[in-house]
Parts: structure tokens; sequence; C-alpha cells
């Protein structure tokens, strides 16, 4: 079925943040995972698309398909940072490791019953695997950008789910947790830019002067 | 009444963004907080009725929590009167290091605690699983600039921090909803809703894996909100570098709100019989709290990350609390009580400190009670009140908690607490007795007199614990008692 | 009221005229073995009376302790004379634990005579007093378990009744213990009465004294006090050794007093030749007698808890003993806890 | 028990008062005195009554606090402890008023009031332990008791040691609590509920919850006693606080350890065997280990708080003996035991109190607590020396005095234990005789040095010289307990029948039992009572004789005669340390005294000089290296906050899969 066609691609989208090397290139994969994420919706239900379907799926291809990439990529112009992501784990064990979080979500998938609202098998394990990779990309990447861009991916990867089932939550919430993603996103863009004023780089390693 | 709760912070908090005299901005501040007080006081006398169709309504549990909130966010409102005129303006020397730094703008601080005010209430009234969520994320952001007032980089630093973990957190909290949203839908059952009242009348329909998975990942999202070990780490550091004032609100009310979030989450477990399943992971995660408070207050050498410590130490007892159920979770609703007061106190207090000795080092503050007495009868008082002694009110729920240890015959779990409480004493006498006792010594403070504003709020405060410890007023145990049975105890 | 034995006064009185007898019986003994003829044996009463008519001088140091110490010392000894049998002849005050009394008594006499050596200040004095509190002090443990060991003998704890059922019939049976018993009881006689091989009363050096030493400063009739004070204490445990040694019990009174007033010279006489066949210790050694002798009367105790003994040896012990509750009204009872009326 | 309330009203109301008044005036201090007294004076008619065995008094309040009820019951055990503290507490408060304001030690003058506010509350406190029949009521006042405390001991906290004290003693009785809490919460579980009065119902319970819960309360109660080795704080925290106050803190406080042991066993029918040798053993080591570190000591009052431990462990030692009676159903040993050791709970009340009084009025009247500086002070200070020395003759168990009565009452245990058949009732009186004959013999080594040293011979020092003897209100309490403690020494038959009703309730006798069972004691008391009534006659007589027989002689005053030498100056005089010196050197092993000497060299020696300390072994060697390593290994888990943001995501993401696979894993 498509949603499932859609799926495999949100988890290659992972995948590639997880091995590639630029940090530009990250962020449009991001991107492109939004939209997908936004379009998503479109094929999870049986039954035609509602109005609000139709809202959140606008929102969030407008968010995460544009805004937030823009904010990403005002935040390195401001910090003029090198392209290179530098992180503490290479690409390769990455993309191991990318794939041993893929095996532990489809196990864990398998410990959950489906439901008549979880219309893909591959729903949980892909928003389970999008959860995995975005907290490891905070784990094994240097850069604050980095780590917003994990951020957005673990967010992407509850999304994902949330996308499946959005039968079931209501709008306001729907609405609510957009609001919400968005301004902390915004948040964390500030912050990173205070960050590369009073230190002139944003490698959070040197954020480490807390500590007993 | 509610919608009243809710609105006015955040009304109050676009009008604070328009430039007006710092006095009158302040005025608002005291103003809104008594008047948030004065409704929160109502609710006592009359239950306010549910609006939004059940989504936001008060019970007992909220009551407990908006209570605290309310409360502390006055003290808080009287204490920032004195703390801007001493800290605000437009900058500020920094205690470590000695250089200026500037603050950021009034309005954005007095502004960002009425968000934050409005988000607490929010969370604590609302019912519905989404809306709640969406609160407490709202607290995170209204918090972040708080925290960052004085502008140097460690406070930035502990600010990114708090962002980053909370919201890693947060969202684990957002699947967990989802999660449960699925656990209401059975196999060929009409949508359901994630109202509280909806999901535990459906209690043992609800789906087993999916509401255990829900739980774990709420107990988690919102665990590191809460500050429970492992995932405490944000916790100190925002604790030590945002201004005491906030400290206080941070541990005493946002802490206190997290853990609401969980509590809610433990009723749909009791309600679909997962009561142990829930308990024993609350459990686990209170005793990995309280080893780790042990281990970081042994030594430390810096005294708000000290009160962050105990902070974290406190947030286990209550988890235990309520992992244990029974008489335990009535222990720890009124533990909460307690130590939100006797901790905001404290910190209030470190503030003064703060002033005074322009350090954060617990070994250069010497001889508080001669340099400062009543500050320093504070601090004493405070010591022995978050240590649970005698005759101050954490010893009371201290002791309910652990009876109900030694009643179930968890011996192994009672020893350990009592262990860990013993070490945690032993390094707060160590630091409280070092800092206050003794001659001022040649970091003396320059003797300055600490504005009434700034002292009332924690003398009230102590009070307030010492005044627990004697009598528990018949009104506020009922409503105790109406909130543990609410998370299945008595 | 413990009832006042007045028959037995007798004992008293002979203690108080004959004490002085014993150092003059020991000084005699030691002469003779060294050949000379020595002084009389009454010097003692001689050298008290001629004190007595002495002046006094004091060290504008001294308190009223100083003059305290002498007559408080020689009331203890009078009153522990009081509970002391002598033989089979019971004491005038006899009551459950009065051997405590007499311990107490000898106790309270030494902490004056110490008190009052401190109280002049000299540096000689100071030294005698820390010996005798260090050494009476591990001599005390040695005193009450011989005594221990005489009571689970005789099944009782009034020195009366201790030393009224005394028989030949426990040496017999019980040998090795009461042996033991009074080997203990030789060495805490020794040292408490400042007797070599602890003590040498009549040496030169005043750094080698103990009890000598503290009464430096004593003159008069304080000095004549505390020597007829301590003659009262050899007296008294020359008396518990004797009583020990020949526990004569003949029908007729008059036989046993007279059996343990040879009993008491005979024990005076053989301080004498100990002394005289004994150099004295070092003072490091003195702890290890005093110990040793602790350790004795130790064994003697052990020895009787040995149940083998307990019911071969001594039929002494009735049910009751082991039992349970005596009602008031049975006529056993009376002994059955442990306390034992005065004997008239 | 209204007269109680009324006294604990007055101690609570006297005390907030002194605390309110304004610092400069001594009003304050005045207050608290007062109160203080009027109080003890009110609660002073029940306790007699229930001493004398009327009925039990019963209070009960509701308290609305968890599992909380205030209720008070007055029965014979709670009086006997009361009487003393009620005594004490009174004439320490007269002796504190004139002792604070006199500026004691020339410490900074402060304002007394906070003082006296703690130490009202310490005793209404401590009456309310003693009288506390819920469990949370009675920990509520057992740790009030231990913070008032606290504050007093520091109340010169400008001396580091003071605070090192205050520390000490903090987390000592802290400790102890938490052993505590867990002995009430089993022993509530066990019974089913928390008020004390039906903890019967532990006899129910199994022997081995019975032994755990016996465990706690000896590590729980025994720290606030001061068994070896828990009595760390003790030698800190007496010599630390205001002497009035450690007399308080010694004659009382401590005891509430020993009450609150006794109030647990008084639960059981029948006790096995091995408590009681427990305590027998707790109780000889204590004493004897006590003493011997006292006789160490160079400032009086931590000999003196040394010499509480070895007074404590003469009680325990009447207790163990008493639970073996029982044991073995032989009332006369259990009687003697606990009469001895009850009796010895007071009258170690009254002549620690009085020692410690004493040596306040010296640190009072000389500005110093070293005994080697000290000297001829009963010439300058003839009250204080007086009543020195009878609290001295007293604590060596010396006739006519109390101390000797309780002594021999235990004594008269090891006897009755011996002439017992069975070989082991026999084995704990061997262990008694040979045990208290050398606790008894040391303390009086002991207080020989500390007396003689102290108050005889010459000044050791221009302070001692110049000494001065403190007013009335110092030396009247000191008088009073002087003369009490030659009262019970003297009419200790009517001591022991006061004694009757508590013996009763502990031995759980009958009255006409315990009657009958006592006649015994009582004679032997009468005896003893003759004896010490012939010896002051006596005294009295021959005093008579020898004072007008040298009034007819002339006698002279001179130097000491020290063997001629004719010019004896005060260093001259033998020393504290010299005294002990024979002693120390035999039991060095165990007291591990360090000697610091620069002995005199060369044909033309310079000063040389010898210093020796005794440090607390139990501290030096136990307690402090097990913190040491403990704060060690848990240093090593301090990495943990290290800083880096991505380790603390990695926890959270850890403790998310862990959870997931410990709970979603399984099945």
């Amino acid at each position: 079925m498509f949603i499932d066609f859609i799926l495999v691609l949100v988890l290659l989208t992972n995948l590639k943040l997880l091995g590639s090397s630029r940090l530009g290139a990250c962020i449009r994969v991001a991107a492109i995972q939004g939209v997908l994420l936004g379009i998503l919706p479109w094929w999870a239900h049986g039954h035609p698309a509602a109005f609000r379907v139709l809202g959140v799926t606008v929102g969030t291809v407008i968010l995460k398909g544009v805004v937030f990439p823009w904010l990403l990529f005002r935040a390195l112009r401001e910090a003029e940072v090198s392209r290179e992501v530098e992180p503490f784990v290479g690409y390769v064990p990455s993309l191991l490791f990318g794939l041993g979080g893929l095996a532990t979500a489809f196990w864990l998938s398998t410990r959950l019953p489906l439901t008549s609202v979880v219309h893909s098998s591959l729903l949980v394990p892909a928003a389970l695997f999008g959860i995995f990779a975005g907290l490891f990309l905070i784990i094994s990447r240097k850069r604050a950008v980095n780590q917003v861009l994990g951020f957005l991916v673990l967010e992407n990867g509850v999304f994902t789910f949330g996308a499946g089932v959005i039968g079931e939550t209501s709008l306001l919430v729907e609405v609510g947790v957009l609001l919400d993603v968005f301004v902390a996103v915004f948040v964390m863009g500030i912050m990173i830019f205070h960050i590369n004023r009073e230190f002139d780089h944003i490698d959070t390693d040197r954020l480490s002067s807390l500590k007993d | 009444m509610i919608s009243a709760l809710i609105l006015i912070p955040f009304v109050a908090g676009l009008v604070a963004f328009i430039p007006q005299p710092a006095g009158r901005r302040r005025l608002l501040l005291f103003g809104v907080g008594a008047v948030h007080a004065v409704l929160t006081a109502c609710c006592w006398v009359q239950m306010p009725d549910a609006i939004l169709g059940g989504w936001l309504a008060l019970d007992a549990l909220g009551l407990l929590f908006l209570s605290l909130t309310s409360a502390l966010f006055l003290a808080a409102a009287i204490y920032s009167q004195g703390y801007l005129a001493e800290a605000g303006g437009q900058s500020y020397e920094d205690a470590e290091e000695g250089f200026l730094v500037d603050n950021a703008p009034e309005a954005v601080f007095i502004g960002c605690l009425f968000f934050f005010l409005g988000a607490m209430t929010l969370v604590t009234v609302s019912q519905h699983f989404g809306v709640l969520w969406v609160a407490i994320e709202a607290t995170t952001l209204a918090s972040a600039p708080l925290i960052y007032f004085h502008r140097h980089h460690r406070s930035l630093e502990a600010t990114w921090k708090y962002l980053l973990i909370c919201s890693v957190g947060i969202a684990l909290a957002l699947l967990g909803n989802f999660f449960i949203s699925v656990a209401a839908i059975g196999p060929g059952q009409e949508q359901g809703r994630l109202t509280l009242t909806e999901l535990v009348a459906r209690g043992s329909r609800l789906q087993t894996p999916w509401l255990k998975a829900g739980f774990l990942l709420l107990l988690v999202g919102y665990g590191t909100k809460m500050g429970l070990a492992p995932m405490h780490t944000w916790l100190p550091d925002a604790h030590s570098e945002s201004p005491s004032v906030i400290s206080a609100l941070l541990s005493g009310a946002l802490l206190n709100c997290a853990f609401l979030g969980i509590l809610r989450a433990t009723q749909i477990c009791q309600a679909a019989g997962l009561g142990t399943f829930s308990q024993d992971l609350l459990i686990v995660l209170g005793m990995v709290s309280l080893g780790v408070a042990a281990v970081f207050i042994l030594g430390q050498t810096d005294f708000k990350r000290l009160l962050a410590y105990s902070s974290v130490e406190h947030m286990g007892l209550l988890a235990i609390g309520a992992g244990l159920g029974g008489a335990a979770s009535f222990g720890a609703m009124f533990h909460a009580v307690n130590h939100s007061l006797a901790k905001a106190a404290l910190f209030f207090v470190a503030g003064h400190l703060l002033l005074l000795y322009r350090t954060k080092s617990i070994a250069d503050v010497k001889g508080v009670l001669r340099a400062a007495p009543v500050s320093g009868v504070l601090w004493l008082a405070g010591f022995f009140a978050i240590t649970g002694m005698p005759p101050f009110g954490t010893f009371l729920s201290e002791f309910t908690i652990l009876k109900a240890a030694f009643e179930q015959g968890r011996y192994a779990i009672a020893a350990a607490c009592l262990l860990f409480l013993a070490l945690i004493f032993i390094g707060m006498a160590t630091a409280f007795l070092g800092m206050t006792q003794g001659p001022p010594g040649a970091g003396a403070p320059t003797p300055r007199r600490v504005a009434w504003t700034m002292l009332l709020p924690p003398a009230a405060l102590a009070a307030f614990v010492l005044l627990l410890g004697l009598f528990v007023p018949g009104s506020l145990s009922q409503l105790l008692h109406d909130a543990a049975q609410a998370v299945g105890g008595l | 009221m413990a009832g006042i034995n007045w028959t037995s006064l007798l004992s008293v009185i002979a203690g108080i005229a004959l004490a002085p007898l014993l150092p003059g019986i020991i000084s005699r003994v030691k002469a003779r073995f060294a050949g000379r003829r020595g002084a009389p044996v009454f010097q003692l009463y001689f050298d008290l009376w001629k004190l007595w008519r002495k002046g006094a001088v004091y060290s504008r140091t001294t308190s009223w302790l100083f003059r305290a110490g002498p007559v408080a010392g020689l009331a203890a000894a009078a009153v522990a004379l009081l509970v002391l049998p002598f033989g089979s002849v019971p004491a005038p005050l006899a009551f459950a634990g009065d051997l405590i009394l007499l311990a107490g008594m000898l106790g309270l006499m030494r902490f004056m005579t110490i008190v009052a050596a401190l109280d002049t200040g000299s540096s000689f004095e100071g030294m005698g007093a820390s010996r005798e509190a260090f050494f009476s002090a591990l001599a005390e443990p040695a005193l009450l378990l011989a005594l221990g060991a005489l009571a689970r003998v005789t099944d009782a704890y009034s020195l009366s009744t201790m030393y009224g059922a005394l028989s030949f019939g426990h040496w017999w049976s019980l040998g090795p213990v009461l042996a033991l018993t009074a080997a203990a009881l030789v060495i805490v006689l020794l040292a408490e009465n400042a007797r070599i091989p602890v003590d040498d009363p009549n040496t030169h050096l005043e750094l080698t004294m103990i009890h000598e030493v503290m009464v430096l400063d004593h003159g008069g009739p304080d000095f004549a006090a505390i020597q007829y004070g301590a003659a009262l204490k050899l007296w008294i445990f020359s008396t518990l050794l004797a009583s020990l040694l020949l526990p004569v019990e003949t029908g007729m009174p008059a036989l046993d007093f007279a059996c343990t007033l040879a009993g008491v010279f005979g024990v005076a006489a053989l301080v004498g030749i100990v002394e005289s066949v004994m150099a004295r210790l070092r003072m490091v050694l003195i702890p290890q007698l005093l110990v040793s002798a602790s350790v004795l009367a130790a064994v003697a105790l052990l020895l009787t808890l040995n149940p083998v003994e307990t019911k071969a040896g001594r039929p002494a012990f009735k049910a009751a003993q082991a039992g349970e509750l005596q009602r008031p009204d049975s006529a056993p009872a009376q002994k059955a806890d442990g306390i034992d009326k005065p004997t008239r | 028990m209204s007269w109680i309330i009324a006294a604990l009203a007055v101690w609570l109301a006297g005390g907030i008062l002194s605390a309110a008044m304004p610092r400069g005036s001594r009003g304050g201090s005045t207050i608290g005195a007062l109160s203080a007294v009027l109080g003890a004076v009110l609660g002073m008619p029940p306790v007699v009554l229930a001493i004398a065995g009327q009925a039990v008094e019963v209070l009960r309040w509701n308290w609305p606090a968890p599992y909380g009820e205030f209720h008070l019951e007055l029965d014979a055990l709670s009086a006997w402890f009361m009487a003393p503290l009620l005594v004490l507490s009174a004439l320490s408060a007269i002796y504190g008023h004139e002792y604070l304001t006199g500026g004691a030690g020339g410490h900074e003058r402060k304002a007394a009031g906070p003082t006296w506010f703690f130490y009202n509350v310490l005793v209404a406190s401590m009456a309310v332990v003693l009288l506390a029949r819920n469990a949370v009521l009675f920990l509520v006042a057992w740790e009030v008791m231990a913070l008032a405390s606290f504050f007093l001991v520091t109340f010169e906290d400008e001396q580091p040691q003071v605070r090192d004290a205050g520390w000490v003693y903090l987390v000592a009785t802290h400790l102890g609590t938490a052993f505590l809490l867990a002995f009430f919460l089993i022993a509530g579980r066990e019974a089913g509920t928390l008020d004390m009065t039906k903890w019967t119902a532990l006899n129910q319970a199994g022997g081995g919850v019975c032994g755990a819960l016996f465990v706690l309360a000896v590590v729980g109660f025994g720290t606030k006693a001061g068994f070896m080795p828990l009595h760390v704080w003790l030698p800190e925290a007496h010599p630390a606080a205001p002497s009035h106050v450690s007399a308080l803190m010694s004659g009382i406080m401590i005891k509430t350890g020993i009450y609150g042991l006794v109030r647990f066993l008084s639960y059981f029918e029948n006790v096995p065997a091995w408590w009681g040798w427990a305590l027998i053993a707790i109780g000889l080591s204590s004493g004897v280990l006590g003493v011997l570190f006292a006789q160490a000591q160079h400032d009086l009052k931590r000999l003196l708080a040394y010499h509480s431990v070895e007074n404590i462990g003469i009680i325990t030692l009447g207790l163990g003996l008493g639970l073996v009676g029982l044991n073995m159903r032989q009332p006369v040993l259990a009687l003697l035991g606990f009469g001895g050791g009850l009796l010895h709970v007071v009258n170690h009340a009254l002549f620690k109190g009085l020692l410690f009084l004493a040596a306040g009025s010296v640190l009072h009247g000389c500005g110093t607590r070293q005994i080697e500086l000290l000297g001829g002070l009963v010439k300058r200070m003839p009250w204080t020396g007086a009543c020195f020395f009878i609290g001295s003759a007293a604590i060596c168990g010396l006739p006519p005095l109390n101390g000797f009565i309780s002594e021999l009452m235990l004594f008269a245990a090891g006897f009755a234990g011996i002439t017992h058949a069975s070989a082991t009732v026999s084995l704990s009186g061997v262990a008694t005789l040979g045990g208290l004959a050398l606790i008894s013999g040391l303390a009086a080594a002991c207080f020989a040095k500390a007396f003689g040293i102290v108050f005889l011979g010459e000044p050791r020092d221009q302070r001692a010289a110049h000494a001065h003897e403190g007013g009335w209100a110092m030396v009247a309490p000191m008088l009073v307990l002087a003369v009490a403690c030659a009262g019970i020494g003297l009419f200790s038959p009517w001591v022991l029948a006061a004694m009757r009703p508590v013996l009763g309730q502990l031995s759980q006798l009958a009255p006409a039992e315990v009657a009958f069972q006592l006649g015994g004691v009582e004679l032997m008391l009468a005896g003893v009572a003759f004896g010490a009534g012939a010896f002051l006659l006596a005294l009295v007589l021959l005093n008579a004789a020898f004072r007008s027989k040298l009034r007819r002689q002339k006698t002279g005053m001179t130097v000491t005669w020290d063997c001629g030498y004719a010019q004896p100056t005060a260093r001259m005089q033998y020393t504290g340390s010299s005294f002990a010196q024979p002693l120390l050197a035999l039991f060095e092993p165990l007291l591990q005294t360090k000697q610091h000497r620069r002995p005199p060299d060369g044909l033309f020696p310079k000063a040389a000089n010898l210093e020796t300390e005794t440090p607390d072994l139990c501290r030096s060697r136990l307690f402090h290296p097990v913190f040491m390593e403990l704060n060690r290994l848990l240093g090593r888990l301090r990495w943990l906050q290290q800083g880096q943001v991505q380790l603390y995501v990695l926890y959270i993401a850890l403790t998310l899969v862990a959870l997931l696979a410990w709970k979603l894993g399984g099945n």
C-alpha cells in the first residue's frame, strides 16, 4: 500500500541523515522528511481526507518543509561555521548503529499489537527508528545546529506515528503540538544565535563548564 | 473561574511587554500574583465547574498543585520586588567572575513570569492528555528566558541544556500520548478521546501493551522534566544559574507540575489494573534519584547546586511514595507540599546569600548567623526543614512514606531510603553548619540590609512548614486524602 | 534492721586490741631470719603511745582534707571490723552483702589516704598516691572474686554465714578451689598492706615506696591514726585468710576463737617469712602479680562452676536454688532468694 | 496530669518569652530560669505520687497529624526518670542564670535569650519523651530534644572545636534516630499500632523480629545513651556545652536512651537470655573503656564526659543482670539488677550533675578546664571543692554515699548470681564481680587524680591562683545535690521502698511478691545504713577526740616536707599525666596514648617538655576511616555529571531503551 512506500522513504531519509557529512545536506533531507510527513495523513486513512487533515497537512508542510530549514540555514549563516558535521561518532559507525536501531525498532514493534487505526505494520518501526535516529544525532554530533536538527528528526519520528493515527487526536491538540514545536525550534534558534555571540562558535563541547 | 485563572496571567503577560515604567510593571506582577492566589483560594471554598467539555477541570489533585503554584508565585512576586530592585536593572555584576553582564529587559522577565504562571496553571487544570502535554511544553519554553535573565555564558549554557534535554523528554512524552490514544481504541471500537475521565472509565478495556509503552514514554518524558535521575542532569545547572527567585519557582512549582503529569498517567494505569507495573517503575526511578542525590550532595561545593540536588532527592521521595501506593501516596502528596514550601524558602534565602557574599561557593560563605542574623536563622531553619527534622512538616511526610514501606514489608527499600537520607543529611549538615556558624571571617560581606520584601516570603514559607509539622489542618488533610485516593492510594 | 550480735563483740574488741601485735610479730620473724633479736613484739603499741602524745606540724599547702584523712581512714577501718566474723564466730553486724560493705569501707580508707597525700602537693607523695590507686584498682577484682568463690562454695554471701558454713569438709571436697582462693587472698593481703614483694615499708629510698611515702607529711596523732589503721587493715585481711585456712568448728566458741586467733598470728608469721625470703618486685612486675591474683580467684570460681564437682562434692545446693519462685509461706523460701537472715 | 500540662506550658511560654526579650536586657535569662524552675515545681506532685505507685495518669488529646496522637501517660517507670529531670533541670537553671550572665570561660557576650529558649524546650521535650505513648509524638519529641541540645552545645560556636563538636553530635544523633525510625516502624507493624501502650502485642511476634527490634533499639537508643563504640559524640559535646547544660545532658538526656531501652524491654513477658548477655557485655565494655579513657584526659569536663560512658555502662550492666534474672525466673537477681540499674540512673543524675556544675564553677572561676593548669582550688573555692569531693566519692561508689548503694545492689546481684545453681547464671555473677570491681577501682583512681590535682596542692598557674568562688546562685544548687547524694546513701532502705512500684512494673511481679522478694535486699540496705551511721558516728567522735587533743598540743605550720627539700615550688608537684601514667602504660594497647616528648639533652639542657594526648579510638580508628572510604567511593561516581549535553541525552536514551526492554521485553 502507498503508506508503506512513504514510510520506507522516511526510514531512508533517516539513514541518510545518519550517514551524511554535510550540514546543509542534512537540513535539506530533514526538510524532505517534513514534507513526506505532511502528506502522510492523506494515505493514512481509509476514509476520505477531512478538512482538518488538510489543515494539519498544510501546516506541517509549511513548518517542517519550509520554516524550520530556513531557520536552520539562517542560524548557519549567522554562525558562518564550516559545513562539516564534526561528529563524535564517524559516519560508517553511525550507519551501522542505524541498522541496529532499525532492528530494535522492529523488535519492539512486534511487542505492540496492530489495531484498527494503525494501518501499516511499518508505522511503529518507522516512528521508533525516527526517534532513535534523532536521539543518536543529538548524542553523536558536536554542533548545536546538529542538535536542533536531531531534535527535529526526533520530533518527526513522533509525528510519523501521530500522523499515522491522526484520526484519533483532536485538531486543537494538533495545532497546539505544532505551535509548541515551532516555538521550541524558534527559541533554540535564538539560543544558537546567543551561543554564537558568546563563544564565537557553536561547538557544544565547549558548553560544559557546569559540572560537578 | 478556571478560564480566569488561565487567562489573567496570559493577558498580563502581553500587557507586561507594553513599554511602561518599571514600577508599574512590578506592581502588576504583585497584583496578578495576589489575584491569582485569591481566585485559587476561592476554588478551595467551591470547586469550579469544568469547561471546554471537561477538558479543563479542577479535581483534588489539580487543586493541590494549583494552590502550591499560586502560593509560590505570590511569594516570588513579593520577593521579586526587592530582587529586581537589587539585581535587576540594566546590568548586573556576575557573582563568580565579577565582570558586568547585562540583564534581559525586565519586560521579558516579568512577561515570561506571567506566561510561566499561566502555563503551570493550565497544567494543573487540564484533564486532557494532549492539553497537558502542550501545557508542560509551554512551561519549558516560558521558563527558558527566565533562566537566561542574567546574560552570561554559564546561564546561557544552563538554558541551552535545559531547553534541549527537556524538549527531548517532552517529545518522548508526546509519543506516549499517541500510544495511549491508540491503547484507548480496542479493535473495532469507536474512536477514543484522551480525557482522563474517558480513559479511566474505559479502564480494563484499554489495550495493555500500548498502555504500558505509553506510560513508559510518559514517565521518561515527564520524568525528565520532573528531575528524576538519570534524566535530572539539566536540573542542577538550571537551578544554580537562574536567578534565585526563578530557581524557587522551578523547584517548588515546575517539578510538581511534571509530577502531576506522571500522576495522571498512573491514574490510568490504576484504572487499567496495571498498578504494580507503574509502581515498580516509579520506585526504581525514585531510588536511583535518591542515590544520585546522595552522591552529589556529599562534598558539594556550590550551595545552589546543593539545593538543586536536594530537589532531585525529594522528587525521588515523591516517586517512591507514589510507587508504594496506599498510605504512602498520601505521604507523597503531603511531602510535595512540604518540599515546595521549604525548598522555595531555601532558594529565596540563597538569593540573600548570593547578594551579600557575591559567591555561590559554600567554602567562602561563613558566619551567616552573625553577618545577617535573619537570613542565617531562615537558612538554618530551612536546612532542618528540608532534611526532615521535627518539628517541621517534612518529618511527618517522610515518616508516612517510610511507614508505608515498612507496613508493606519492603524492608530493602525502606533501609535504602534511610541510608540515603542519612548520607544526604551528613552532606547537607556539613555544608549548612559550616556556612551559618562561627565568625564571619575574611570573606565577610559589607553589612547591608536585605529588603523586607525579600525577607518576608522565606520567613512566611518556613513558618508554614513548621506549622504543618505541628498540626495538619483538616481541610488540607482532606484534600491530600482525596488527591491520594485519585492516584489509587488512601 | 540487721541485728547486732552482742556476744560476738568480743572479736571486735580482740581486733581493736590485738591488731598492733601483727606488725610486731612480722618484724620479729624477720629479725629471727636475719639472726637478730629484733624489736619487742609490742613495739607498735609504744610507737602509737609516743606519737599520740606528740604535737603535729602541718604544711601550709594542706587543707582540711589532710587532717580528715587519717581520722576518716581509722573510722572506716573500725566499721569494716564490725562486719568481720572471727572464724566461725559471726560478726556483730551480719547481713547478706556485708562483704561489699567491708570492701567499700576499705576503699574509702584508701581513698582518704590518697587524697590526704595529694593534699600536700609533694611530688613524692603524689607518686605514692598514684601507685596506691593503681595497684588497689587491680587488687579490687581479686578480692571480690576470691570472696565470690567462697560465696559460691558456701552458698551464701554474708561473711558471717560464709565462714560459719565453711568447714574442713569443704577442704576435703573442694580443696583446689579453696587453695586457689587462699592464694589469691594472700597476694591481695600483701598488696593491700604494703608488704614485700609489693611494697617495702622500711626501705630508705622513698622512690620505691608506695604506702609509706604517702604518709611522709603526717605526724603526731595523725600518724598514729594511720599506723593504727594500717594495723587494723592487716588484722582484717589476716582474719579473712586465717578463717579460710583453718575453718575449725568445734562445739565450743571459746576454742574456735582461740584457734582462729592462733591462725591470725600464724598468717602474720607467714607474712614475716615471705618478707624474709623474697625480694621486692620491680614496680613494672607488680601489676602482673595482682592480675595473676585475679586470675587465680577467677579460676577458683570457674572450678566451682564445674557441674561434676557441684554434683559430687557439694550437696550444699538445694533444689530450691535451681528454681522457680518460692511462696512466702514455705520455709526454705527464706534461702531461696539467696539472701539469708542475720545469724544470731 | 493537668499539673504536667501546666509545667509543659510554663516551660514553652517561658522559653518563647525569654527569646522574645531584647538582646541587651537581662530579663530574658531571668524569665527563662524562672520558668524552668516553676515548671519543675509544677511537675513534681504528680511525679511523686506516681513513684509512690499511684494509679497511672493518662492524657489523650487528638493531634491532627498523620498517625499522631497527643497521648501521655505517667506510670512508675516514667516517673522514676521524670523525678531527676525535674530536680536537675531546676537546679541547673538556677546555676545557669549566674553562670551565663557571668560570662563563663571568657566567651563573647551574647544574648542569653535564645539559650534559655532552647534550654526550656530541651527540658520540655525530655519530659514529653519520657511521657509519650504515641510513636510519632515520641519521635518528634526525641528529635526536638536533639535539636535543642544541639543549639545549646554550639552556644559558643565562635570556637572551632565547639563547631566540630556540634557537627559530630548532630550527625551521631541523626544516625541514631534513623535506627529508631526503623525500630518504631517495625514495632508498630508487628504490634499493629503506633500506640505504645498496646505494644505488649510484640510478645506474639516471631523471635527473629524481636531480635531485630532489640538490635535496632540498642543501636538507636545506645547512640543517645553513649554505649561504646557509639559514644563518640559524648566526649565532644559535653565539654563544648555550657556547664549547666552539660549537667543536664549528662545527667538526664543520655538517660532518655536508657529509658527507651527499658520501656522497650518492659513490653516482653519472657526475654531471650542473649539479650541479657548482650547488655551485660555492652555494659562491662562501656564501663571499663569509659573509665580508662577518662583516666587519660587532661580536660576536666572531657574526663567527666567519659565517666558518663562508664556509668551508662554500669546502668546497662544492671539491666542485663535483670534480664538474665527474668529469663532464669530468678526474681531476686532480676530485682537487684533492675533496682541497681535504675537507682544508678538517679544517682548518676545527682552526682554527675553535681560534678559538672562544680567543674563549671572551676571554669567560671579560673577560665580554664585544663587539669594540669589548676591546683589548690579547695582553699580558694571551698564550697566548690567540698561539693566536688563529695561528688567524686559518690561516683567512685564509696560509702556512705549514693553511688555505693547502687553499686552495692549490683554487686549483690553478682553474688546472687554466683550462688545460683546453674553455671550460666553464675557466670553472669563472675563477670559482674570482676568487671564492676575493676571499674570502681579505676574510677577511684581517676577521681583521686581529678580531685587531687585540681583542688589540692598548690596552684600550677596564675589562673588557678586567682580563682574565685561563684555566687550563692551557683553554690546553692551544688550543695543541694551534695546533700541529696549523702541522703540517698544514708537512707537507702526508704529509697528502696520507693522503688517497689517501678520494680514491680519491670519484673512483672505482684506487689506482695516484690515486697517479699525485696525483703533480703531491704535487710542488706538496713545493714549498710547502720554501717554508714556507725561510720559517721565514729568519724565525729574520733575527729572530736583528735581536734581536742591537737588543740592541747602545739602544732606548727611549715612547707611540705619534701624529703628535706626546702624550696618546693608548684611546678614540682605531681601532675595529672604523671599520676595517670602507670595505668595508661598498662592499658596502652587499648588507649594508644600518643606521647610528644622533648627530653632534656646536652650538657646544659634547654627547656624540655612532654605532651600526651589520647584521641578517642572509636572515632579515629572506626568511624573516621569508614566515612572517608564511603566518601571516596561515592566521589568516584561524580563523573556522571561532567557537563556534556550529549552524554545527558544519552542517559535519557539508555533509560528509555532499558525500561522498554525491561517492561516490554518480557512475556
